[in-house]
């Protein structure tokens, strides 16, 4: 018997997911007796809350809006860490600034405020001891790192793979800050409701199963994913740059022992809570209650 | 009758409250929050005047947008009723104006008008001067051909007969395209403001999806639409004021 | 340009062979030739989609002939000039504007408007009673006040030529005689030329110093007037009048008096 | 003449090409890229087919998303031409459908239509039936008294009034109004694309700014600009047909 | 209701002290009152302005009154019934449709149009000699085209009262007299009862059974015509017609013959 379950993704259907997309060739989830949809989505948020009006099952999506949602009441369930790693940086070309301090009083350029460039931002400048107020942001939208060529802005918030074009296409020398050098908050869960988990655990698991597999292929094949994506993916008409990003979420599925989807509770409670502070989260949550940890 | 419309009008809101509050009870607060949720951080905001920055910016460059589209679009849609040729010449370029999406251009709108205030002006006159624009050039090329027989004679100028005669025999088709105008100009100021802004009505929007503030966002939406139906109210006052609009309650008997 | 002067009178308008086709060819004027020596009314008749209002419009330079010339006072006309009244078969005003503004128009259109104009105008609307309607809108007026007021436009700027095409249609025959004995006072007192279009016999012989037939686009036969001793207003009773006005009626082929 | 125009349309192509190349020497390829470089993209992208489906996916939605909001505004907007009544009983709530950006209710569309085509379809259609709407209601409350009366005198019922009077009459405003609601079309469709879907030159757009591929991104732009001067010109082949322009060719002479 | 009916004849028509104020009160008909037999022609005259259009719209049902009622047939009429027609003082065509199209509209508004109707819209063309223009677009036809189009248009359904505003102003004499003279014909042959506003002294005397001189809103003065002996088109050379329209200009106090 085959079950269908449905991803709300937090993108199209772009490289870094290759894994999910080559289920056509590969049949990681069929195996599973899984029939696999996803939906697209506009960001996080998108992803959430097309989860919640029962559009699909499972949500792709990153900690800002998990926290976002648990804080106003949803009853969700994280089962598995996509990305262990953060996979977001603050880049600039200005000699001046050696660490995320020398951020202070300069002018910094976000996606917008609604994205996780501004969210792990402020996080960074938190570790560091600044807040929003002691720099200045620019939301530069879908410019990323023009504003930062063009000298507009001395700094920019982005993501590991923006920055691969955008070295391409010239950016020389850059200063990267990674924010997981500061706080490593995992980039993006599985998450589900509640009473999806409780009445599809089974098959949930099977998923999980699944998507390790997808994951591990793509880390045992990274040039044949890189060659798939430049049919699947809507942005993979470069191979080699396919190759480079699907490189990067390899290594961000990998958690510091090497391990793929692990969950950590104690990483995801530290980021809840800094959340708080940084006042992207009205309340304080206890984040073990929303944590199924998923065993082989 | 004016009443009982009204009245009407009321009922039907009333019951599209309904309507919003059984669906909102269906599905979770993020998706869609309830009404008296919704009012509730309104009226509060509106209280404290959390909201009165934001309103007064998204007001200022839509003003400021909707004249200077308002003008723009006027004037090449006088240019453009006049003359088959420079229609001919510049049509293409005005419909890949309003063909190319602006929010793709962004980056060039903040390089060439920075981020302030200036690039969202910019982005509403460019959407709203388009309807003001076909409005005014249908307007001019319809003209009754005895009447412009008659400013032949007289010997009118291609100026006069503009003035005198196509623009004001133009002027219900014209306050009909400003009325989408005013329209489009809210929508562009948000467009503007989506791109990258930090006061505004458009930000609080993208600010109140980040934190996925929904009640916050929905209160947001009722402040636009008030916000439309003003716009959509002024024009209507206006058109109040012209001559045809008393032509014809003269005529009716 | 030699032409404009012909046996000592001095042409206000002239055309030379004029022929016109409209785009569907259904239709044309024939090399038609006339003048109108200043200070003189010429009436025209025919019959009904003859090309009276089609002649009248490439008269006055509103339309330009396919064939032939039109001069005014020895000049080529290619295009109205500011010296034409016309009066349009169908009153065509503006009904964003008073009466009063309606009549000031061309005025407007030239220059500033003074108090001189105004007081003019209000002099025309009284000629043509029509004064009492000066601030109302035109879409409120009876047929025959509307076309009063196409007649006070036409006269605003004191042309010295003018064209009417049938002016009075809409009128009641105390109004429409009144009116015409005005128009030939104005046509003594300031010599202003009139090429008028009519369906009324009664109405070219009383004005007319010239009577041209036009048929099928050509011009079938024309006419002086006889020159009158009595004043105008009592001219209408005379026998050789009436005699004058049957003759014109054998002109267009009706057979009873 | 008609060359002449087509002439200089293309010279000021050529300058406005100029114009790009010139500011993109002074800018970074990723804010502007040379339009050699983009117009190989784009000539490569249509030769290998990239393009096709994304296309067509776009062209499906715009299309009926156009049918859908065309029928809407010409309806809503003769029910609100006919009765004030209606009128002030609806015109808030329709305003309101305009002052709302899409883009913030993107779950509810993608709760109530489905991820699919239909969501994109039911923003286009709501966004192109405003313009449509109110050139018909403003040709159908200014036709010409007399021939009102004419109809009133042959007992023509309200149907017929419409049918045979108002709605002829007032033709030349509803197909200005037709040709803005063509080109909005194109922004609905795109609007319904940001929101999340898998194809679309909408999609492509969102991607290629995910890849920083601003030379593919401009590339797509091109490909709008052409799609939308395809749309209006068919409207003006459209508008060749109808009655009125052949009376305006008439009557020039 | 028992009013229809006087001293034998069937009243097709009638005004029971009619009055009617536009909204800027600056012009009232006063307590009119008239009856139309059936098969009668009754004609209006008047001078310009003094309301003949407006009676004539308020008994067609196309306005209603202030005060007084209007009958058709002894039924109280409120909006325009199926049975009339009408000519406007403005011919009012729908520039979208060929002449035959508008001729044809009444009909297409009330039915499916048959070959019949085609053939007799066809008759009427012929009869107002615009046949040759059956299929051109109106804004192409001469102004006194314009007003035979308008008047087919008011005939197709063989109305059984007609209502016709100067409909003849812009034709000359000879279409004038020839359309007078169908007129008449239909009138008897078809006992249409019509009611008729006209400027043209002749034209009432010639086809009037009854005359009604409107002064200012009301009806200063009525008259009944002679008996005609004489066939239609001999008529109008006889002195008693002669006469007679001589009457009728004193009635309108024109001096003069
Ligand atoms: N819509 C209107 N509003 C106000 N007054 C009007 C309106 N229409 C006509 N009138 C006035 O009513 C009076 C009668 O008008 P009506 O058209 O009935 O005259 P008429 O006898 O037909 O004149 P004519 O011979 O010039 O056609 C006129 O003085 C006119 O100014
Ligand atoms: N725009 C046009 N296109 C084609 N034919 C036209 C046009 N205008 C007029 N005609 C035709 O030209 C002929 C002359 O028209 P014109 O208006 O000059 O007649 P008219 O003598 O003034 O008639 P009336 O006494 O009826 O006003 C008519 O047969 C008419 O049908
Ligand atoms: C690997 C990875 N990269 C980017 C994002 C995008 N993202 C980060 S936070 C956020 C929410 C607000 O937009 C979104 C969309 C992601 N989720 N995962
Ligand atoms: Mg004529
Ligand atoms: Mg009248």
């Amino acid at each position: 018997t085959t079950n269908s379950l449905t991803i709300a993704n937090w993108s199209q259907l772009i490289v870094e997911q290759t894994n999910l997309l080559a289920e056509e060739e590969h049949g990681f989830f069929k195996e599973a007796g899984i029939d696999l949809s996803i939906i697209p989505g506009n960001g996080g948020q998108d992803a959430l809350k097309n989860m919640l009006t029962g559009q699909a099952d499972i949500a792709f999506t990153d900690p800002g809006a998990v926290y976002s949602a648990l804080a106003n009441g949803e009853d969700l369930v994280i089962l598995y860490t996509v990305y262990p790693q953060n996979v977001f940086n603050v880049v600039t070309m200005d000699d001046q600034i050696q660490s995320p301090k020398d951020l202070k009083g300069k002018n910094i350029g976000i996606y917008s405020r609604s994205s996780g460039t501004y969210q792990n931002l402020l996080v960074l400048l938190h570790q560091a001891g600044l807040s929003e107020s002691d720099v200045e942001l620019l939301d530069v939208g879908i410019a990323n790192f023009s504003p930062l060529i063009q000298g507009q802005v001395d700094a920019t918030a982005a993501t590991d793979t923006a920055l691969v074009p955008a070295i391409r296409a010239g950016l020389s020398a850059p200063n990267i800050f990674e924010v997981r050098d500061s706080l490593n908050i995992p980039s993006d869960f599985f998450v589900v409701k509640r009473s999806t988990f409780e009445e599809k655990e089974a098959l949930l698991r099977d998923f999980i199963l699944a998507y390790k597999k997808s994951t591990q292929w793509m880390i045992e094949n990274p040039d044949r994913a890189a060659e798939l994506a430049v049919e699947l993916a809507i942005d993979g008409r470069d191979p080699e740059i396919n190759r480079e990003i699907i490189n990067l979420r390899n290594t961000a599925s990998l958690d510091e022992n090497g391990q793929i989807g692990k969950v950590d509770i104690d990483i995801i409670q530290e980021g809840a809570d800094t959340y708080f502070e940084l006042g992207l989260i009205p309340k304080k949550l206890e984040m073990s209650q929303y944590i199924e940890v998923i065993e082989e | 009758m004016n009443k009982r419309a009204s009245l009407l009008s009321l009922l039907m809101g009333v019951f599209l409250l309904f309507i919003w509050e059984l669906s909102a009870r269906q599905v979770s607060e993020l998706i869609l929050p309830r009404p008296l949720t919704v009012f509730t951080v309104l009226w509060k905001g509106i209280l404290d005047g959390y909201f009165l920055s934001h309103i007064l910016t998204t007001v200022v460059e839509l003003i400021i947008g909707l004249l200077m589209g308002g003008f723009l679009g006027v004037l090449l849609g006088i240019i453009i009723g006049e003359s088959p040729f420079l229609k001919n010449v510049f049509s293409v370029y005005i419909v890949i104006s309003q063909a190319i999406p602006k929010i793709a251009l962004a980056p060039l709108f903040m390089l060439w008008f920075g981020y302030g205030m200036m690039s969202k002006i910019v982005i509403t006159a460019l959407i709203c001067f388009f309807p003001l624009l076909e409005a005014t050039a249908s307007a001019i090329q319809h003209v009754n051909s005895d009447q412009l027989t008659l400013f032949r004679l007289m010997n009118a100028s291609r100026w006069q007969t503009l003035w005198y005669l196509k623009l004001p025999a133009g002027l219900p088709t014209i306050v009909q395209g400003l009325r989408v105008a005013v329209v489009l100009s809210l929508v562009g100021a948000l467009v503007g403001e989506f791109i990258g802004a930090k006061k505004g009505l458009g930000a609080l929007i993208i600010a109140s999806q980040g934190m996925m503030d929904t009640t916050l966002m929905f209160a947001v939406l009722i402040l636009l639409a008030v916000l439309g139906c003003i716009l959509y109210g002024l024009v209507n006052i206006l058109e109040n004021q012209l001559w045809y609009s008393k032509e014809n309650r003269n005529e009716k008997n | 340009m030699t032409t404009w002067i012909r046996g000592g009178h001095i042409m206000e308008l002239e055309l030379q062979k004029v022929s016109y086709q409209y785009k569907d060819k259904n239709f044309a004027l024939k090399g038609i030739d006339w003048q109108l020596p200043t200070g003189e009314i010429h009436c025209w008749l025919g019959r009904s989609g003859s090309g009276k209002s089609t002649l009248l419009e490439l008269a006055a330079g509103l339309k330009n002939p396919t064939k032939g010339k039109v001069y005014h006072q020895g000049h080529i006309v290619t295009k109205p000039s500011n010296k034409i009244g016309f009066v349009f078969q169908e009153a065509t005003l503006l009904n964003w504007k008073t009466v009063l503004d309606n009549v000031l128009l061309p005025i407007q259109l030239q220059r500033e408007i003074t108090t001189e104009d105004i007081n003019y105008a209000e002099v025309l609307l009284e000629i043509l009673q029509i004064s009492e309607f000066a601030e109302r809108i035109p879409s409120t007026l009876s047929g025959g006040q509307k076309s009063r007021v196409a007649i006070a436009r036409a006269l605003i700027k004191k042309p010295t030529l003018l064209f009417l095409d049938e002016p009075f249609a809409a009128l009641d025959i105390i109004t429409r005689e009144e009116l015409q004995n005005e128009l030939l006072r104005l046509n003594k007192r300031e010599k202003i030329a009139m090429l008028f279009v009519t369906h009324d016999v009664t109405e070219a012989a009383f004005l007319a110093d010239q009577i041209g037939v036009i048929s099928q686009g050509e011009i079938s036969s024309q006419k002086k007037s006889p020159s009158w001793e009595e004043t105008e207003i009592n001219r209408r009773d005379t026998q050789k009048f009436r005699e004058y006005c049957i003759n014109i009626r054998h002109l267009l082929g009706v057979e009873h008096e």
